[in-house]
């Protein structure tokens, strides 16, 4: 079970801030949220995006093993 | 310390706190940041963290300010959520021995803090809300300390 | 505003007086100056000032900064008489549309009023009282600002 | 009626910080002064003391015309 957490403007855009799928790595993760809605999708994947898994800014596609918490990260405005 | 809240905070009374029992610390240097009215262009301010990640990110660089200009200690309070006209949004103090130390530390602390840390921050106005992006300032701030 | 006061006074309540209704302020840089113990090297500091004078000398300076970094306001609360360790001797709050020009207001009031206001101190110790003079690194800092 | 000020050392040298003199310059009163603590004269004339004369700082010789209040400042210290 993958806890999917959204921030910022792409929280505004889907709708919602978090929510639970079942995905095996990162890339299916996209896979599912594309088949739903891909301009949200697209916006996850767009410059400046940043993925943690676990809290931990991740590149590629890593699996996702067992529990975890993966966030999309839009540009980080400071405070 | 590192503390971030939802609700209103009063510098003044974090800064008492700091500096109570110094007796050899010399040099506290502190920033307020408020939040501007822009004569009612901002109504409010929103901003988002990810609670962990933001104070696990905002600890890990405070702790290089630490070593970096030898810190006695540090204190530092973020407002999350939404924040009216001339509330707190952010204040960080810093204790030294001597005042330089202790004002370049506040001084790289809010640089990173205001252009590089975890927050998103929306702006509700008269005209709706957007989200917001650093500003070239922001960016040409923080990057005086990447030079030395 | 300027306040010269031999009785001890909180940084704290003065930062929280001087941040109050600030909806169009952005940025409060302050500094505070506490005694040091010197590991019971310093017993007391006594301050001595030219009431009237010395108060004089500090506003008009305060004023150039006022000017020269653009200041809404500021706030400088300086102890004088027998300050034990500790205390805060000096306080100083500079309040700006963004932090760059409260932080260098801030760094050069208090270079200033560390090497060159009208102050004469006395530092009592285990080994008797000695006068204290500016020390090189205060007139280097304070000189950092005469080559702009 | 001249009141004269010492800060600091030379209150200290001195024995005292404030004291009524009749002087009608700032050498006659540099004169008297030595008359009683030759060594105080001395240290006021020393590299570094200022005097001001009603609160403003001058230089050589200044006559003292009135009630006025005479300050001798050894170099200032900062706060």
């Amino acid at each position: 079970m993958v806890r999917v957490l959204l921030f910022g403007r792409l929280a505004d855009q889907a709708g919602w801030r978090e929510r639970r799928l079942e995905a095996v790595s990162l890339g299916q993760l996209r896979a599912l949220l594309a088949d739903e809605d891909p301009d949200l999708a697209e916006a996850l994947a767009g410059p400046g995006v940043q993925v943690a898994v676990d809290q931990a800014i991740v590149r590629g596609d890593p699996a996702l093993t067992g529990p975890c918490e993966v966030a999309f990260l839009p540009p980080m405005s400071g405070g | 310390m590192i503390t971030l809240t939802d609700q209103p905070f009063e510098p003044g009374a974090v800064l008492t706190a700091f500096c109570a029992g110094r007796a050899e610390t010399g040099a506290v240097a502190s920033f307020t940041g408020l939040a501007r009215a822009e004569q009612g262009q901002a109504a409010a301010l929103e901003l988002e963290a990810y609670p962990g990640f933001t104070d696990a990110a905002i600890q890990a660089f405070a702790e290089t300010a630490r070593a970096r200009f030898r810190l006695q200690d540090y204190r530092i309070v973020h407002r999350i959520g939404r924040i009216g006209p001339g509330e707190a949004i952010v204040f960080v103090a810093t204790a030294a021995g001597h005042r330089r130390e202790a004002f370049e530390a506040c001084d790289f602390l809010m640089d990173w803090l205001k252009s590089r840390a975890p927050f998103w921050k929306k702006e509700h106005g008269p005209g709706g809300a957007r989200w917001i992006e650093p500003t070239d300032r922001d960016r040409t701030d923080a990057s005086r300390w990447d030079q030395e």
